[in-house]
């Protein structure tokens, strides 16, 4: 299964085992449409009608707070961005409402809402392609979580789902790995076997996805693949590094982090977000905190430059870090 | 109150009782308020009372309604406990929301009261969505959305009643145009005199209504009411009222006439109720004025319960972050 | 073209020459698309060109435009350097901003045309407040806000709308309406017909019209921008019409009709237009046809130029963050 | 002056020495009214006329939108949101158009204009208290600055007016020091010489408020104040602390930072934000990139937790850093 179908695969689960459940957003339902923009729900309007997957208006206001009024009100519903960037256009609902109900009806309430954005540069310029994690790990309320293959989406969907929080779900547009004219020019193609059934994997967990013992390097999505090419290149050099896939920001494991880099005395951090005030600067801050004295170097962060992000590919090829990058900065910090 | 076609004396004699515990409720925190004794911000609501009792008389226990930074009259209206929120008002572990909410975020679930809440106009995709899931799992319950004039030039309003219309959702949208967002006057902000003419740009009904008169809210209501419980959608109701007081604590009220404000006061639907009752419908003076005791007994004995009421632990400051 | 009340041979003559620029520009992307010889995304215009062209005719230099994330139709009638537009689309380093925008980026300052926006409606308020900016500092200038059907339902609509009516602000607000969102028909986001309509709820005139007639646009859009220029405030006019290719790249418009698409091509602007000028006005089939080719010329230059032009360098992605 | 009057006297001076300078923003130039949520406007309409300081809608989008297009259009706009949590209203307009719309252009526009944004806790719950500098700071093309005494917050308005970009100005409620019925009962009451005559302070500058070689103490506004009471008895305790006041977030001098943690060695950091991912964790990142081997204990911040604020006082008062956890958390620097 691609991530895509993974995906899809964790919604019509959800959708089949619970009555509650409903998605609503852009073109995500449209008889002879697109499944959003990225195809992930082709076909869902088709098995379960157009009530529970719900066309909307372009109003991202409204999506995400309907998901909040109709998460208060016992239902489960999938919002979709039908790109990252557009929560923007959302940002109270998220920020005010979704993530504060709870707190502020004194545990009275829920708000059981899964927010699904599909981020990630893709040669579409500076209103399309941001990675927008740091925003929703600042903001107290939200679980965020951002899977980096098939069989995570599936399971981590499934948990998201059925989790009483609102939780923010971050989809890269290069690991969807969709088929036909939808499917982007710079997809990463990997194969992992997805099981057809019923499966979660508990929201709150890193995965480590190389074991080494001479710098640890911390990774989210798209930047899992290239850290894990990097850790190749890196092996040829004599250096051998432990990746740990961050696929969930909140909550975060940073008992994990923290033991490899106890064994590996190096942490290197790689996004696609911006550098300043990025996710990566609070693992770091974390580091500093919990486990300076077992460092050998300094903590260093790969990540997309403090600029917007460009469209040309020549100058998304510079933004987006790079294998290259990662291993040149890796090995900066074995220099004696 | 019950729901009913013929205005009984008997719901003449709640609604004044209700508007009489708002009205005097509200008072009495502006003289504690004028004594210093009223911690944090207070958005009142005097005036606006037949607005809160006339809805909320047209609905039912589950139904849900979500009020805003002026919420008492709402929540009053809607049956919420009346010590649980002034132990909130007054910040204490015993509030409606244990102290986290304060006065403009008051609740009471039991009664299908949510969290008020303090952004102009978030409430009304929220509520939407609450009725998308009562229509989704086949409820005949419905929601409703209280909101200013000032709340119709956001974003949110123009969202939320367009989504409300295109998915036939149960909710009601009520306008209390009291002509001004906080010292700003309505007409300074839109060229339109009627909110409800908004409306016609989602093809939804829309209505101008008496805020001042609870009979023409209640019998407006209904009709919205029913309508979105029989599965036909939503609509916007406006009734032009106006709020005696200023709009949040020590607002001396520099931007408007006192003869504006007096012409309003002329038309206090209280006095206007009284009047019907006693001089239309022969209800003895005495025993509105036991009502209106009583309601002023029941006012002492949740501030008293309030200010008795324990402060929330400092634990509670963690509590409740992540279900 | 010069602005008049009269509509001359001459300027449906420059009408013409733009249109088929547009549409054959258009076109030409599209079989370029097709051999897979075009970077990045694209949103294409085919159809919609006499309101690029019509709108743009009455536009001064100095008069700003907002466009979308479908561009190339108004920055071609605004005047934008071919050259440029293309080079942006093939991300070089000659592209009117250098490669950082892309299709849906496109800008030419030296005519009026801001950098267009892919957040759908962000451009409204935007365009309100340039408006606002010319009024301030007594200028005559107008500011002109691109949008689609589906903007219409977006907050930024509702509230920049509204803010321009208050100010008075000199902005004409230019709905295409082509009946669908992406592949969302307007009938399933919105319970009304005309978004004209909308303009009532902000005390604005709203008109609906043949957005597949040049002239009917150039009237109504005269009208609307001396309306602005002499301080009387904003217009929303709403052109009915239709885009001929897909939403974007790879759409194969699995959403909608054959006899629909085919009934919008039986009203085709510039066929319509060919039609007026030869069998009304007696212009030659030559004339037009010489027209023609040298728009292809000129498109087959501009990609030629974009082809040749170097990439930007590496160093320029981190130029221009702040001034 | 206070820092309301302060910020007015700015205003006022921007205003008569540029004619493009307008104000826009709610009840903020009312006759008879506030001059906005905190006095900071009061009498500039009755100067300068309506025409320049504009009471709109409540319509944050539409505020914030039309000073970009303002701004792009030759005026310089100063936009107040009434209580800063309202900008998520108007995010889209912060993070995808002002930000960005320089850089789109390539440099061709800039985008001139100045949010003021009131923050801080000041008893009126979760959706009017939040201290929002990271949503800020994590966006490229954003200024951020946030001044701590009427001195800066007049010299840096005037700077913030003038700059060619988008700033974002962060006021703190409790800072304001206004005077009669809408003075908040908690402010910090401080005496400053503001001069009368026309000043600016440049923006990207920090400010040491207080000298000293044992510990680095970084904070900003309300924080700044309360690292100063904590330093005098951390003083007492025989620890002199040195404490930064960071004015300005973006640009942010890390230098100056830098130098004096390589005197003291010791780096607290003091925040009203939340802890996760406030901008403290990449002060905090920057320093454990640039100067770790200086250090000779852990990094640690004082925030506000990781929960949305509560509106009672006896509960605010736990969620705001007060001086007792700064100086509890500074001693703790010094543990053997
Ligand atoms: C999004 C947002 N903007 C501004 C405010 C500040 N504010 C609180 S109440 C208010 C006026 C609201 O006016 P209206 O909607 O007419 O309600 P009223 O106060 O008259 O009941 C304002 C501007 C807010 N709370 N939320
Ligand atoms: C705020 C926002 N939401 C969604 C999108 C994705 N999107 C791009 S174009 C489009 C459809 C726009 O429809 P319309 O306004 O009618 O313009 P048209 O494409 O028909 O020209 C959508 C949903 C976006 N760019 N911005
Ligand atoms: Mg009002
Ligand atoms: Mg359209």
């Amino acid at each position: 299964m691609s991530m895509a179908e993974a995906l899809r695969d964790a919604m019509r689960i959800a959708m089949q085992t619970d009555p509650t459940v409903f998605l609503l957003g852009e073109d995500i339902g449209v008889t002879g449409g697109f499944g959003g923009g990225f195809t992930v729900t082709l076909g869902l309007s088709d098995e379960f009608g157009h009530e529970r997957v719900i066309d909307t208006p372009i109003s991202e206001g409204a999506i995400v707070g309907a998901a909040v009024g109709a998460a208060m009100a016992g239902a489960r519903p999938v919002a979709e961005m039908q790109y990252g960037d557009f929560v923007f256009c959302a940002m109270d609902q998220v920020v005010n409402q979704a993530a504060k109900m709870h707190y502020m009806s004194n545990g009275q309430v829920c708000v059981p809402l899964v927010l699904r954005l599909p981020v990630g540069a893709s040669q579409r310029g500076a209103q399309h392609g941001q990675c927008t994690e740091s925003f929703f790990t600042h903001t107290p309320g939200l679980k965020v979580v951002c899977p980096a293959t098939p069989y995570d989406a599936k399971g981590m969907l499934l948990a998201a789902i059925r989790d009483d929080n609102p939780v923010i779900f971050l989809e890269h547009k290069l690991l969807y790995g969709g088929k036909g004219s939808r499917k982007e020019s710079a997809s990463v193609l990997f194969g992992t076997d997805v099981p057809t059934d019923d499966y979660e994997i508990p929201l709150g967990t890193v995965a480590v996805r190389r074991e080494g013992t001479d710098v640890t390097i911390v990774a989210n999505m798209l930047m899992v693949h290239r850290a894990l090419s990097a850790a190749e290149l890196l092996s040829e050099q004599g250096i051998e590094a432990e990746v740990i896939d961050v696929r969930s920001l909140v909550p975060l494991d940073i008992k994990t982090i923290e033991q490899s880099v106890q064994k590996t005395s190096r942490l290197l951090i790689v996004e696609e977000d911006h550098l300043t005030g990025g996710w990566g600067a609070e693992v770091s801050a974390l580091t500093a905190e919990r486990a300076l004295h077992y460092l050998d170097a300094p903590i260093l962060r790969v990540a997309a430059p403090d600029t917007p992000l460009p469209c040309a590919a020549s100058l998304e090829r510079v933004f987006v870090p790079s294998v290259e990058r990662i291993v040149s900065t890796a090995s900066s910090l074995f220099a004696p | 109150m019950t729901i009913q076609e013929t205005i009984s004396t008997e719901w003449r004699l709640a609604a004044f009782r209700q508007m009489s515990l708002i009205r005097r409720y509200e008072e009495h925190l502006y003289l504690l308020f004028l004594q210093g004794l009223v911690p944090g911000t207070l958005h009142q609501c005097q005036g606006q009372e037949a607005v809160a009792v006339g809805i909320c008389s047209t609905l039912r226990r589950d139904d849900l309604i979500y009020s805003t930074h002026r919420p008492v009259g709402h929540l009053i209206a809607k049956g919420a406990s009346l010590k649980a929120i002034t132990a909130e008002i007054w910040g204490k572990a015993t509030g409606c929301v244990g102290g986290k909410g304060g006065q403009m975020h008051l609740a009471d679930f039991s009664v299908g009261a949510m969290v008020s809440n303090a952004i102009v106009g978030a409430n009304i995709p929220i509520a939407t969505g609450s009725a998308m899931a009562f229509k989704l799992q086949g409820l005949d319950r419905v929601a409703v959305s209280f909101f200013g004039d000032g709340a119709s030039n956001i974003g949110a309003f123009h969202e939320g009643l367009n989504l409300a219309a295109v998915q036939n959702a149960p909710v009601i949208f009520v306008c209390e145009n009291n002509l001004y967002a906080a010292s700003t006057r309505i007409s300074s902000t839109t060229r339109i005199t009627d909110i409800a003419d908004r409306a016609q740009a989602y093809g939804m009904p829309g209505h101008s209504i008496d805020g001042m008169d609870v009979e023409a809210v209640y019998r407006s209501a209904l009709e919205a009411v029913e309508r979105a419980r029989q599965g036909r959608g939503p609509t916007l109701l406006e009734y032009k009222t106006y709020r005696y007081r200023g709009h949040s604590r020590g607002d001396p009220c520099g931007y408007r006439g006192n003869d504006e404000h007096q012409s309003w006061i002329d038309r206090d639907p209280i006095e206007r109720l009284r009047t019907r009752l006693v001089a239309d419908l022969g209800v003895a003076v005495d025993r509105l004025a036991t009502i209106e005791q009583e309601c002023q007994r029941e006012i002492e004995a949740a501030v008293e319960f309030a200010l008795a009421s324990p402060e929330p632990t400092a634990a509670s400051c963690f509590e409740h972050v992540f279900a």
